[in-house]
Order: C-alpha cells, then sequence, then structure tokens
C-alpha cells in the first residue's frame, strides 16, 4: 500500500498533505460530516461518474466544462482522462481527494478565483499527456531523466480548455 | 448549506424585477433595487487606494466656502512642478490632480479650481455627469439638440440641469439592459472615423458588437477632445485616426490651438486622458480585450456572474482583472505593470526635460529680442513636441495601454524638442 | 497499414545507435547516422528567404581568388549609408552584411572584407566554427586552456584548426544528447553575471534547467562581446547586467574603446548581436518561452516529434513557432511582429539622424578649430549615442525580443546625441 501510494502521490507534500486531510477529516467529525453531505447533496458523487456533465453540476465547474466543449480534446478525452491518474488505484483515491477538497471549498466558499490547478493535479495531467501520447514524445524525452522532462503545459495549456 | 441552497436558488432567478425602469429613470438607487449587486459594486467607486502610478489617495484638506470638499485626490503639479511651466498661461498650470473614482466626477469638475481662473462652457458636463436625461429634456426629446443647447450654456448654469455622476442611464438600456452610447461627442467622433475608413453612416448602437460596445462605453469619456467653434461642439479629433501624430496632424490642418504658451508664446495644445485612443495601438485592443474586461471584471456572486461595477485600478483587482487570462502569480503580474510603467517614467521624464530645455530657450532668445519669425520654428517644435509628451502623460495608463506606441511617442517628442533647440541655434 | 506498422516500429525506436558517438566526434554527417531527421533540417540553414526585416537575400556575386563566394546576403551599408558615417574608421564601414544561416557562418567570417583591412586574432573563431574538439585538442584535453591559445593566434593561423560551421558536439553531449554549453565565453560571462546577483561560482552545465539550457546553447554565440586586453581574450561584458545602459557603463568604467572615430574623433564603440541580452528583457523570456521555442519548434516527423534543427526566423515558420502558444491566424501574427518592427525601425531611424547630425556637428567644429577640451562632452554624447542605438541596430530582431527596452534604450539615444548638440553649442 505504501508503495502503490508513493507511486500515485507525487510528492512528499501532497503526500502529508493528503494525510492531514484524512486525519482532519477523521478527527473534526463535524466537518467532515458537513462535507460528506455537501458532498452528496450537491452531487459530489458525480466525482465518480465519467460523465464530464457530471463535473458541471457544480457552477463553479461550468466554464471550465463550457471551454472542454470547445477544445481541440472535446472529442478523444474527457474529465478524468487528463485529471485523474491513469490507473485504477490512483483514479479512485484522486477522485475521493479532489471530491472531499472541492465539495468543502464550494461549501465554504474560500477558494481562490479563478480557479488554479494545484501542483499535485498538474503533474497528474502533464502525466496524463505523456500516457496518451507516449509514441510521439518520446523523441523530445528520450535522453532526459523523468525530472528534466519539458513540461507539456508549458506550450499545450489550452488543449483541454479552449477559450471562445 | 444553507448557501448552497441558495446559491441553486439564486442561480435560477439571476436578478428580480422589483421596480419598473424606464427611459427616464435616471437616479441610480432606483436601478439598485433590480440589481442590488451593480449597484452596491457602483457606490464603491468612492474608494481612494493608490497603486504606484494609478489610483489616488485621499489628502484631507479644511473645506471653503469656495471648495467645500474635505477630502481631494493628490496635486500632480506638487508632484512634478514641470507641468506648470509645460502648462503656463493656461488653467491646468493652476490646478490638476490624480483622477479618482467615477463616485467624484461631479463634484471634482465643479470644484477644480481650473473653473476658476478661465470661464468654461456647459460642454464640460458632457462627460462628468448624467447628462443623457437632462439633453432630452433640453431638446425636447432629441438628444442631439439638447447636447448643443447646453453646449452653448455658461458652466453654472448647465450644472444646474444635472445631479448625477456617470449613471446606470448612461451605459444601459433601462428595458433590454444592453450596453449602448448615450453620448454625441462619441457618436460623431466614432462616425468621422469610421467615415475616415470607408465605412459610411457609422452608428454603434446598431452596428457593433457586445465585445466593442465593452469598450465603447467608457470611451464616451475617456478620449482626448477639444471645444470645436465659437458653439463650443465639443469634438473627438478623430478624422484621420486615433493615433497621436494623427490627431496632431488635424489640429496642425486645421489651426486650432488650445492656448498661447506665457513663456515662450507657442500655440499651444493639450491633451486629455486619451486612454480609448492609445488602447487601441495595443496588443489587448488587438486581442479583443475590452476596458471592461480589466476594469470591470466578472466575479461570482453566489451562483451568477456580475460584472464589477466598481470601476477601478485593475492592479487593485489583480487575480480577477488578469488571471483569467495569465495564469502567473499576482505579484508576477503586478511586477510585468510597474516594469512598464517604470520605463514609459524614465522616457517620459527625459521628455519633459528636453521639452524645459527648450520652453527656456525660446523664452531667453525672445527676452534677448529675438524676432516671432526667428522664433517661429522652434515654437512649431515646442507645440508638436508638447503634445506628444502630454499625450502619454495624460493618458492615465502610465503607458500599459499600449507600451510601445507610447514610446514611440516619446521620441517623437523628443526629436521635435531636439529640432527646437536646433532650429533656435541655426536663426540665432 | 504498413504505414501504422512502420510507425508504431520507429516509435518504440525513435532512433538507431547506428554509430557510437564519442566527445571527439566532430563531423555532423556521422550524428546524422544517428540522427537523420535533425541532421537534415540542420543542413538546411543554407536556405535563403527574406522576410520583412530578417531572413536573408540571395544575392548573385562573381567569385574571386581572395573571395571565392558565388552567393552572398544583402549589404546592409548600401541599404543604408549612414551606417557607413557611424562606423567611420572601423572595419565595419568596410562590408557589413544581413546575417543569414548557420550554414554560412564560417565561409562569411573568412571571406568578410572586414578581414582585409584589419588584423583579426583568433577568438574570433569563437562563435563561427564548432571549436569545441579544436579547443580541446590545443589544451591537451583542457577547453579553456585551448580558448586562451587560440585566442592569441592570427586569425589565418586559427583558422586552419577548425573545418565546421557549429556542430552537433557544440550544443549536445554525443553520451545523452542532453544540451551542453561549450563556449568559454559564455561560460565566464554568466557565471560574472550570476555573481554580481550574489549567486557564486555558476556552472549552467550543473544548475541550469533543461528549459534555460535551450536559451543558453544560443547565448554561447548571440551575444555583445570585446576582446579583452592583449590576450585577446573574448569577454561578455555582463558585470554590471545584461541591460544596454548597463553593458555602457561597464564599458566606461573600464575606458575601453574599439576605435576612435574618423570624423568626429569620439572613442566609440561597437555593439554586436545582443539577442540574448535583449530578450532577457522581453515579456518572453520573463514567460519562460526559450530561443529554442520559436527558433527551432517542435516538427512531427512520422510518429514522433524532433526539434526543428532548421534554425531561422520564426517567420518563416509561424504555426510551428508562434501558433502552439498564441491561437491567432498566421496572417494576424506575421502582422503584429510587422506593426513591432516598424515601430522599432521608426524610432532607430529618428535616433540615427540624430546621431548623424551631431558626428556632423563635431566634425565641422573640429575642422573649424574646435580644441579637443571644447569637443570632449559632445564626444563622450556621441560614443553613448552611438553604442545605444547600436544596440537596437545590430540586435536581429528589430526590436521584436523586447519592443519596449529597445525603445527605451532608442529614447536614451535619441537624448545623448540632443545633449551632444547642446554642449557644443555650449562651449562654442
Ligand atoms: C485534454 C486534457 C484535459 C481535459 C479533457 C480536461 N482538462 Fe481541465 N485542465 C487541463 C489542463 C492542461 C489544465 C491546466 C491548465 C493550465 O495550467 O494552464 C486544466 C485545468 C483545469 C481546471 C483548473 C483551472 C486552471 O486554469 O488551472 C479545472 C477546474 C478543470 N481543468 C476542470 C476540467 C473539467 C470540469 C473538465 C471536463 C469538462 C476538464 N477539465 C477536462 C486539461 C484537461
Ligand atoms: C462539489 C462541486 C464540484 C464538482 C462536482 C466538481 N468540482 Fe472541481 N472544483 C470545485 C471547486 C469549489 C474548486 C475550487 C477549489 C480550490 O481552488 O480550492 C474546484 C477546482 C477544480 C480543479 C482545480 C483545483 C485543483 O484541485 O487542482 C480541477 C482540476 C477540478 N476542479 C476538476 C474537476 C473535475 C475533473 C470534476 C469532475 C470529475 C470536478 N472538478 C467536479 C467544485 C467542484
Ligand atoms: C485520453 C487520451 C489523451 C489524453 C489524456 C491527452 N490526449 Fe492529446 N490527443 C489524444 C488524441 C486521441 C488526439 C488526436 C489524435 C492524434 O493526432 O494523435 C490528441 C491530440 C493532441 C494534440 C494535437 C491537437 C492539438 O490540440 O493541437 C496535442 C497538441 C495534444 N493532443 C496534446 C496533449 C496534451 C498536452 C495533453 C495533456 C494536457 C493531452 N494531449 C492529453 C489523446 C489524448
Ligand atoms: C516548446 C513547446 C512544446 C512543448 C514543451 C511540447 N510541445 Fe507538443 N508540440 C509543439 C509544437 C510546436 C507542435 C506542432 C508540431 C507540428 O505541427 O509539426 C507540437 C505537436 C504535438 C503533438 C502532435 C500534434 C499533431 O500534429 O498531431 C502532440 C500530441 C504533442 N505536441 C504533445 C505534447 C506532449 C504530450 C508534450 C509534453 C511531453 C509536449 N507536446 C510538449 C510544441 C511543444
Ligand atoms: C488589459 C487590461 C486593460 C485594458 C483592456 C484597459 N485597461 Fe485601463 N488600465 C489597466 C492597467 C493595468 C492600468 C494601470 C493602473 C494603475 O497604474 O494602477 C490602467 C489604468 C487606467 C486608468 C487610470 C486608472 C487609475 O487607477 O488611475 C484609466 C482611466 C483607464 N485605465 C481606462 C481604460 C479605458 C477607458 C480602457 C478602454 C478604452 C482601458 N482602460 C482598457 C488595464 C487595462
Ligand atoms: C470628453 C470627455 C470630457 C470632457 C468634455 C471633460 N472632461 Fe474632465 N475628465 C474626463 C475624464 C475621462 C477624466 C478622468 C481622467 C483624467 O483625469 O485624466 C476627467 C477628469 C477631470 C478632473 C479631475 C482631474 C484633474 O484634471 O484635476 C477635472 C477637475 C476635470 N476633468 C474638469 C473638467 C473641466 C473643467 C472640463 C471642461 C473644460 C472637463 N473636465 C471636460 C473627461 C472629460
Ligand atoms: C460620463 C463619462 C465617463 C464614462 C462613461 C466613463 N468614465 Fe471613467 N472617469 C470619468 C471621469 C470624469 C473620471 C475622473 C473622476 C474624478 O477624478 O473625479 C473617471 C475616472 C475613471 C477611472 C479612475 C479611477 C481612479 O481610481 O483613479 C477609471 C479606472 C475609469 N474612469 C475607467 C472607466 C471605464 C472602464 C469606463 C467604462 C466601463 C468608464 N471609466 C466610463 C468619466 C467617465
Ligand atoms: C460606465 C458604464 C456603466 C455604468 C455607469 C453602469 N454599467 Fe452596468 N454594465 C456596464 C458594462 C460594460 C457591463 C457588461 C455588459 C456586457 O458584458 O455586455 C455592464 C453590465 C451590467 C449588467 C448585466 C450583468 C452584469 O453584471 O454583467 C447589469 C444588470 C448592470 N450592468 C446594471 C447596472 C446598474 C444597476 C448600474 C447603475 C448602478 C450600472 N449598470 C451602471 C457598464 C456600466
Ligand atoms: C481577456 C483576456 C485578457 C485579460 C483580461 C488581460 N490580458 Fe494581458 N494579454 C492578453 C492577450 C491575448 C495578450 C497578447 C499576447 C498573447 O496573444 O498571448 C496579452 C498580453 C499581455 C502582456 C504582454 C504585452 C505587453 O504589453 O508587454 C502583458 C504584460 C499583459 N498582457 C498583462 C496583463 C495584465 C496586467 C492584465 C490585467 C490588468 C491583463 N493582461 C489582462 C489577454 C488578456
Ligand atoms: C517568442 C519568440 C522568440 C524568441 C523566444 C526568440 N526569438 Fe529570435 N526572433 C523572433 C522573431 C519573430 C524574429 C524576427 C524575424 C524576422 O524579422 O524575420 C527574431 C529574430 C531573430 C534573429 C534574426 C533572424 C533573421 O531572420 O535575420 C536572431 C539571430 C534571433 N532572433 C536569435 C534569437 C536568440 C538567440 C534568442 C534567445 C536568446 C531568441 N532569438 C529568442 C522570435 C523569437
Ligand atoms: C557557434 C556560434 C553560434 C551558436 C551556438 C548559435 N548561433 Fe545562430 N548564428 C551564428 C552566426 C555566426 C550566424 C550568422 C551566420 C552568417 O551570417 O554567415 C548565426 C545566424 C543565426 C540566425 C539568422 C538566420 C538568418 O536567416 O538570418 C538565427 C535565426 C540564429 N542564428 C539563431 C540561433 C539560435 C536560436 C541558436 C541556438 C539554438 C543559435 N543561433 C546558436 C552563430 C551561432
Ligand atoms: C561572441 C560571438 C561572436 C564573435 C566572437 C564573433 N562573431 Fe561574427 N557573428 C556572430 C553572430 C551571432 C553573428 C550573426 C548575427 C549578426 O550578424 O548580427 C555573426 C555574424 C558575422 C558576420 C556576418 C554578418 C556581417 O556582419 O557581415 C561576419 C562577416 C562576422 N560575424 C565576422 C566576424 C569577425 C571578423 C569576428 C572577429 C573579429 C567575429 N565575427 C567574431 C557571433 C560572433
Ligand atoms: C545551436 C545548437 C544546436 C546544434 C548545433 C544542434 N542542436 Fe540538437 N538540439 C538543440 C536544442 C536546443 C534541442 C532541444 C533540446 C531540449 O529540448 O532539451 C536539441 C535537440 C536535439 C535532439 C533531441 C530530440 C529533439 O529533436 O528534440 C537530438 C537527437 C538532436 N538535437 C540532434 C542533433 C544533431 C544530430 C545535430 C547536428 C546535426 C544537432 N542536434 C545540432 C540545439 C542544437
Ligand atoms: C511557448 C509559448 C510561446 C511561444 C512559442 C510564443 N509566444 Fe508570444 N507570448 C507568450 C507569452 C506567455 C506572452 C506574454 C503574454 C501572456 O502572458 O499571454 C507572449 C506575448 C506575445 C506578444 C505581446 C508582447 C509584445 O511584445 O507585444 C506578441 C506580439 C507575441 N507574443 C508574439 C509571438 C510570436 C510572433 C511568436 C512566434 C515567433 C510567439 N509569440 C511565440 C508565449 C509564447
Ligand atoms: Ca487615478
Ligand atoms: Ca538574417
Amino acid at each position: 500500500m505504501s508503495m502503490s501510494l508513493a507511486a500515485l502521490v507525487p510528492s512528499k507534500t501532497s503526500k502529508s498533505l493528503l494525510v492531514a486531510l484524512l486525519i482532519t477529516g477523521a478527527a473534526v467529525g463535524s466537518v467532515g460530516g458537513v462535507g460528506l453531505y455537501t458532498f452528496i447533496y450537491a452531487r459530489g458523487g458525480s466525482y465518480l461518474t465519467n460523465d464530464p456533465a457530471a463535473c458541471a453540476n457544480c457552477h463553479v465547474m461550468q466554464d471550465h466544462f463550457d471551454a472542454w466543449t470547445k477544445s481541440s480534446h472535446h472529442g478523444v478525452a474527457v474529465c478524468n482522462d487528463c485529471h485523474t491518474p491513469h490507473n485504477f488505484f490512483g483514479k479512485y483515491l484522486t477522485k475521493a481527494l479532489n471530491g472531499y477538497h472541492h465539495s468543502m471549498a464550494f461549501t465554504l466558499d474560500n477558494f481562490h478565483e479563478p480557479i488554479q490547478i494545484t501542483p499535485r493535479n498538474r503533474a497528474i495531467t502533464e502525466q496524463a499527456c505523456r500516457d496518451c501520447h507516449q509514441d510521439i514524445v518520446d523523441a523530445i524525452d528520450r535522453f532526459h531523466d523523468p525530472d528534466k522532462n519539458i513540461s507539456c503545459l508549458q506550450c499545450h495549456d489550452s488543449v483541454g480548455h479552449q477559450a471562445d | 448549506l444553507i448557501s448552497i441552497y441558495e446559491r441553486k436558488q439564486e442561480a435560477k432567478n439571476p436578478f428580480f424585477r422589483v421596480v419598473e425602469l424606464t427611459d427616464e429613470t435616471e437616479d441610480p438607487a432606483i436601478w439598485g433595487k433590480n440589481f442590488p449587486f451593480q449597484y452596491d459594486a457602483y457606490q464603491r467607486t468612492v474608494d481612494m487606494v493608490r497603486t504606484r502610478f494609478g489610483g489616488s489617495e485621499a489628502m484631507p484638506r479644511t473645506p471653503t466656502q469656495a471648495d467645500p470638499r474635505s477630502v481631494v485626490s493628490e496635486s500632480r503639479l506638487e508632484e512634478d512642478p514641470r507641468l506648470v511651466t509645460m502648462w503656463a498661461g493656461y488653467a491646468f498650470s493652476k490646478d490638476f490632480r490624480e483622477e479618482r473614482g467615477h463616485a467624484y466626477m461631479l463634484e471634482d469638475q465643479i470644484y477644480t479650481e481650473r473653473q476658476q481662473v478661465a470661464k468654461q462652457p456647459g460642454t464640460c458636463i458632457h462627460c462628468h455627469a448624467s447628462v443623457y436625461v437632462p439633453y432630452k429634456k433640453l431638446g425636447g426629446g432629441d438628444l442631439i439638440k439638447g447636447f448643443e443647447i447646453m453646449n452653448q450654456m455658461p458652466y453654472e448654469e448647465a450644472k444646474a440641469k444635472v445631479t448625477h455622476p456617470v449613471a446606470c442611464i448612461d451605459c444601459h438600456d433601462p428595458q433590454t439592459m444592453e450596453l449602448r452610447v448615450t453620448r454625441p461627442g462619441f457618436l460623431e467622433g466614432i462616425k468621422a472615423l469610421k467615415a475616415s475608413q470607408g465605412i459610411p453612416d457609422y452608428d454603434p448602437n446598431t452596428m457593433a458588437t457586445r465585445q466593442e460596445m465593452r469598450s465603447f462605453v467608457c470611451g464616451q469619456c475617456h478620449v482626448e477632445y477639444y471645444f470645436k467653434g465659437t458653439e463650443k461642439r465639443l469634438t473627438y479629433p478623430w478624422f484621420k485616426g486615433l493615433k497621436a501624430d494623427e490627431i496632431l496632424a488635424y489640429y496642425d490642418e486645421t489651426g486650432f490651438k488650445d492656448w498661447t504658451h506665457a513663456e515662450s508664446g507657442a500655440e499651444a495644445l493639450k491633451a486629455q486622458h486619451p486612454e480609448f485612443e492609445m488602447w487601441n495601438q495595443g496588443i489587448h485592443a488587438r486581442s479583443g480585450v475590452a476596458c471592461a474586461d480589466c476594469h470591470m471584471p466578472y466575479m461570482r456572486e453566489g451562483a451568477h456572474k456580475v460584472s464589477d461595477h466598481h470601476v477601478r485600478s485593475p492592479l487593485l483587482n489583480i487575480n480577477r482583472a488578469c488571471q483569467t487570462c495569465h495564469k502567473f502569480p499576482e505579484s508576477e503580474l503586478k511586477e510585468r505593470v510597474e516594469l512598464i510603467q517604470e520605463r514609459t517614467f524614465q522616457m517620459r521624464n527625459i521628455a519633459m526635460d528636453a521639452l524645459m530645455d527648450l520652453i527656456g530657450e525660446i523664452k531667453a532668445s525672445k527676452e534677448s529680442g529675438a524676432t516671432d519669425d526667428h522664433l517661429a520654428e522652434a515654437r512649431a517644435c515646442q507645440r508638436r513636441a508638447q503634445f506628444l509628451l502630454d499625450f502619454v502623460e495624460a493618458e492615465n495608463s502610465t503607458g500599459f495601454h499600449a507600451p510601445q506606441e507610447a514610446a514611440r511617442i516619446l521620441t517623437l517628442s523628443l526629436d521635435h524638442s531636439r529640432r527646437g533647440q536646433m532650429a533656435l541655434r541655426k536663426s540665432s
């Protein structure tokens, strides 16, 4: 378990963040309870499906949904293809983590706007690009340590969300 | 919990039509009953917060009979006395302050000392009050006629016809809430501009896109202007284009001058707040980014999005104003703007020093007996150098709206000052 | 079907290690056996295509004994004879051409007429040939030592030690193919720059990010430089920073001059291709966009992606070079660049005319008997005005790499010319 966790959670910081979140959730029962309630009522359960429209259940996701419908990947990738790891465990852990975090944020209404992707989720998205495009990027990355890989998003940040 | 429930409700009812609005409803408080978010924000334009080069700072003062204001903004003349020399003999050399929020526009115009040293016409009101209803009343239903009548009134008389600073009705159709241009100055100016580009009979209210309107409503006032002829008709000098040198060419052709410079005798021009013109030369306009995108960005109020009617410096609201398009940290975006502004300010200061040199030299030559003939070319250079410099100086973004274009204009200005100095040398 | 199968094969083997590469493999054709896509593109730098301000145009010429080239690029001196005046008395006034692709770098250096009018040191070779292996050989395995030895050779002798224009080995580690900096000039220059910023012992090869290396490999040569001392050590003048005025301050402090101006007697400086320095002041560098992103954009080759080793003007490749980041039509992007360039060019011309005036006046004063004392200040102004103007003139993007900064430098230049003219006036 610890090994697979390390594989799912890219950095130490986000790992301890995860642990902290889980502990906080358990210890502070009332907050956790509200979070759970929100999760259900605000159809946080939509995190568990692959339907992009489900993400847009939260109106704060509407813009991203709209922008996705105009993007080059509209026909080839849904939200989860880019925003969750491409393995079973990681996928549902990430969903749970994000689902919990976003439900809390949505309820407390205290998040930064415009919404910004977290470093952890950014890394997951980068990995998603690499998974699908393994072949084509091989030439440009094969000569480097994985931590010296060039960031896809530096040039292609709009593939999933095209503005207008 | 409650908050989620409320939001689900809100999303279904973006506003409640509490009162009926008509084309005569001037008071924004009444509009505010239907649109409380917009009205609340609109009222916050009283806030005074300084940025490195913009915003405004609250300077306490002792109210007097003539001027009851207890708070004004910084005097730009005290900050930079070279401005007094640049405008010698003109009302601006008496009083010129950092501009502040829309809430102050009427009182700041009424009480500026510029009113005491020169008789102003009713034309002034066009951009400092809600004039839509008053114009229509004066014109018996005809906006343009009302405009013409008020232009020719003395300021004191015109002032009594208006009540509010710019209000909802000046930018919105009360039935549909769509944006509209209500200012004759802009309607005529943009028509002339479009005509010069081969587009006849242009009318923004029927022909502009929604995104264009999000800048045109601001272009109603944030523009260079002059009072044409004895009727003092408000005119936007866009007949040859919107660039500073094109506007100068128009003034040169028509032989217009604002005043005669007290120290040098040059026929001088004053440029004022050409935000619309400069923005038009920048990369943002070219990319379709409107004034409202940065100065009235969308903000979320519960489940729906509203335009922030607290019109102000975007640097006081970087996350909403810039981060929707630029995914850099706030501190980085602020630094980018300030770097652009610092560079502009350095160039502006260089051009200003050169102008001071030129004015000083013309003055000295005059005093030592040079004839008007001898001074003619140097004075023409001063006129040009001064207008171009003032165009950037008066533009309120300190170069941000079009950094390279501002620099180009300052280069032209500096070169005219240089040539003026050379001309004196040749003729002496 | 076959083609899909082939691509899948290719994808798994994006390159075949056909030959073993070592730190002595100089010939790019050998590297090309392993990396045919990169090698093919690399060879295409022989193409000559003109853009509005860049690229290059093939001008036929009759080969001579002294200069066997049958095609050269445009003479910049013929295009703008003011350059001849600016560089009067210096080799550049004899021959200066539009630069062209990497394939030509060695022959263009060998045959420029500048070689005929002045004795050049071996230092020149640093940026015009593949020197990594020759340096190491000369230095007995020590790169820096080899560099020092070649610097002090006469050009003719040094030339004989090299064979290729810049080659794979100058930018790549043959084992890992990772980027590396091989040029002593850059290694020492960046170290001094970082030291001035409080970072000691900076070594790009161990401390830079991959993205930084995508610019540093170009910064090896596309920089301002001078030959220091009698050892003619190639030096990048970055001790006070990378900006034009900071570099000028460094030269002023060290009292360096490139030559004495033939017409005015000023101790003049020549600026050369400061692309790296200017790019550093621009918004692209600030946003992390590297030289290679625009000049070597990725291209698709069958089943994989490679960097386009046909290094050239991005305007000849807008879709790959710009459109990944900027979703505007090609024509619009081209217009944006050209608008920036036209503005830069206008300001450059204004600054150039002012410099011509100044040089003309100093010359006239000198001829009518003014003493060196009288001319000192005007000459100092010329030195400054000229270096700053040349910094923008010599920078090959015509302002694009940092539009507002280029304008700022030109404004400083223009002001120095103006002050020089004033100084003459005061002293006469
Ligand atoms: C093809 C990949 C892809 C798909 C499909 C995709 N996204 Fe994204 N998303 C991204 C990338 C890449 C970013 C980060 C953008 C950046 O950093 O500039 C991102 C960022 C976000 C953000 C954070 C906003 C920001 O700008 O940082 C949200 C919220 C989001 N996506 C939601 C969604 C939703 C909801 C869907 C489905 C409707 C979706 N995404 C589909 C790639 C994708
Ligand atoms: C319960 C409402 C809700 C639902 C459903 C929802 N989101 Fe979000 N999402 C939010 C909120 C609120 C934020 C802002 C959180 C913050 O910035 O702290 C957010 C932020 C994000 C971010 C950027 C911040 C980060 O954590 O990286 C991404 C990416 C994202 N959502 C993707 C998705 C995807 C994909 C789905 C569907 C599988 C989805 N969201 C469904 C409410 C929701
Ligand atoms: C679910 C698989 C999947 C994921 C995840 C994915 N892509 Fe793609 N992508 C595709 C497919 C399929 C295509 C279209 C077919 C093709 O040309 O390969 C495509 C096309 C593209 C294109 C060409 C079209 C364009 O927009 O210019 C780019 C670039 C690209 N992807 C980059 C990315 C990046 C960057 C990411 C991560 C943010 C990403 N992709 C994530 C499957 C994916
Ligand atoms: C420095 C900029 C840059 C970076 C970084 C970058 N790309 Fe690209 N990418 C490009 C350009 C430019 C093209 C267009 C190539 C062409 O049209 O020939 C491209 C093309 C692609 C394509 C093929 C589109 C097609 O024609 O089908 C895919 C897929 C892709 N990139 C994915 C990625 C992924 C995944 C990463 C990260 C590993 C990445 N890119 C990193 C610039 C970049
Ligand atoms: C891309 C964003 C953007 C656009 C578009 C834009 N501005 Fe600005 N504006 C700014 C910034 C940034 C400043 C500098 C604020 C400061 O110095 O505090 C500024 C300054 C101003 C100021 C002075 C504000 C003050 O605080 O003193 C005015 C007035 C102004 N703009 C009006 C306009 C008008 C009118 C338009 C359209 C014709 C416009 N702006 C378009 C970003 C923008
Ligand atoms: C074409 C529109 C327009 C007209 C006409 C106009 N103004 Fe203004 N005025 C503005 C705008 C926009 C500002 C804010 C920008 C600025 O201060 O540069 C402003 C600012 C001011 C200010 C505050 C800043 C300062 O200059 O001290 C005063 C006072 C003022 N105007 C007085 C007048 C007077 C007096 C007249 C008539 C002679 C007049 N205005 C005519 C648009 C106009
Ligand atoms: C009816 C004329 C009028 C219209 C329309 C108008 N303004 Fe103004 N604006 C002014 C005047 C006058 C001032 C200066 C008020 C003062 O200093 O008392 C001003 C001040 C400002 C300021 C300076 C605030 C500060 O803190 O320094 C900004 C920013 C601004 N306007 C932006 C806009 C934008 C954006 C629009 C369109 C959405 C707009 N204005 C429409 C007349 C107008
Ligand atoms: C200086 C011009 C100006 C003034 C004055 C003004 N507005 Fe607006 N208003 C705008 C702009 C610009 C928009 C954005 C319209 C669009 O996107 O089409 C807007 C949008 C709106 C909207 C549509 C929803 C939204 O927020 O985008 C409402 C409702 C509104 N305004 C109400 C008001 C009310 C009430 C007042 C007076 C208290 C007022 N406005 C004063 C310029 C103005
Ligand atoms: C609606 C989108 C949008 C908004 C809002 C916006 N920008 Fe931009 N910005 C752009 C575009 C588009 C460009 C042109 C470059 C490009 O194509 O990416 C640009 C270019 C720039 C540049 C480089 C050009 C230059 O003049 O140096 C800076 C700096 C900049 N923006 C800062 C800001 C700041 C600060 C704000 C907020 C006050 C802002 N922008 C708001 C879209 C926007
Ligand atoms: C954002 C894109 C971009 C980046 C980054 C960039 N350049 Fe350029 N460069 C251009 C453009 C555009 C031109 C103008 C080409 C023309 O006029 O044809 C240019 C011109 C040039 C030229 C002259 C080319 C010619 O055709 O004559 C050289 C040399 C050059 N750049 C080198 C560099 C170096 C070295 C760097 C990094 C230190 C760099 N560039 C970074 C876009 C870029
Ligand atoms: C070893 C020195 C050296 C290195 C390293 C180098 N260049 Fe050059 N570059 C030159 C020389 C010398 C020329 C001029 C050749 C000529 O005119 O004969 C040149 C010419 C160019 C041109 C002009 C092409 C034209 O058509 O006008 C561009 C663009 C350019 N280089 C970009 C780059 C970029 C980008 C890099 C890094 C990826 C780079 N250079 C690395 C020395 C170098
Ligand atoms: C620090 C690196 C560097 C050094 C040292 C250097 N060059 Fe260059 N040279 C370049 C670059 C980069 C270019 C292409 C950019 C340009 O022409 O502005 C170039 C272009 C040229 C050109 C073609 C354009 C022209 O100017 O006509 C000639 C010829 C030339 N160099 C000769 C020389 C000679 C002779 C020397 C020694 C006195 C020398 N170079 C030293 C980097 C260098
Ligand atoms: C002037 C510098 C320069 C020269 C010379 C040069 N390259 Fe490169 N090369 C680069 C840059 C920059 C990259 C991009 C590296 C990165 O992204 O980390 C690159 C990348 C590569 C790659 C990795 C895959 C790719 O295309 O991105 C290969 C393989 C390669 N070069 C081979 C060669 C060969 C073979 C030669 C000689 C024929 C050569 N290079 C000459 C600068 C150079
Ligand atoms: C890897 C991404 C990337 C590439 C490639 C790129 N740019 Fe940009 N460009 C940017 C960013 C980032 C900005 C800064 C504004 C912003 O934040 O959007 C910018 C700003 C600009 C601006 C406005 C700034 C100014 O100086 O006026 C122009 C114009 C521009 N780019 C043109 C180009 C052209 C032309 C090319 C190709 C030769 C190019 N860009 C290549 C990312 C890129
Ligand atoms: Ca202000
Ligand atoms: Ca060239």
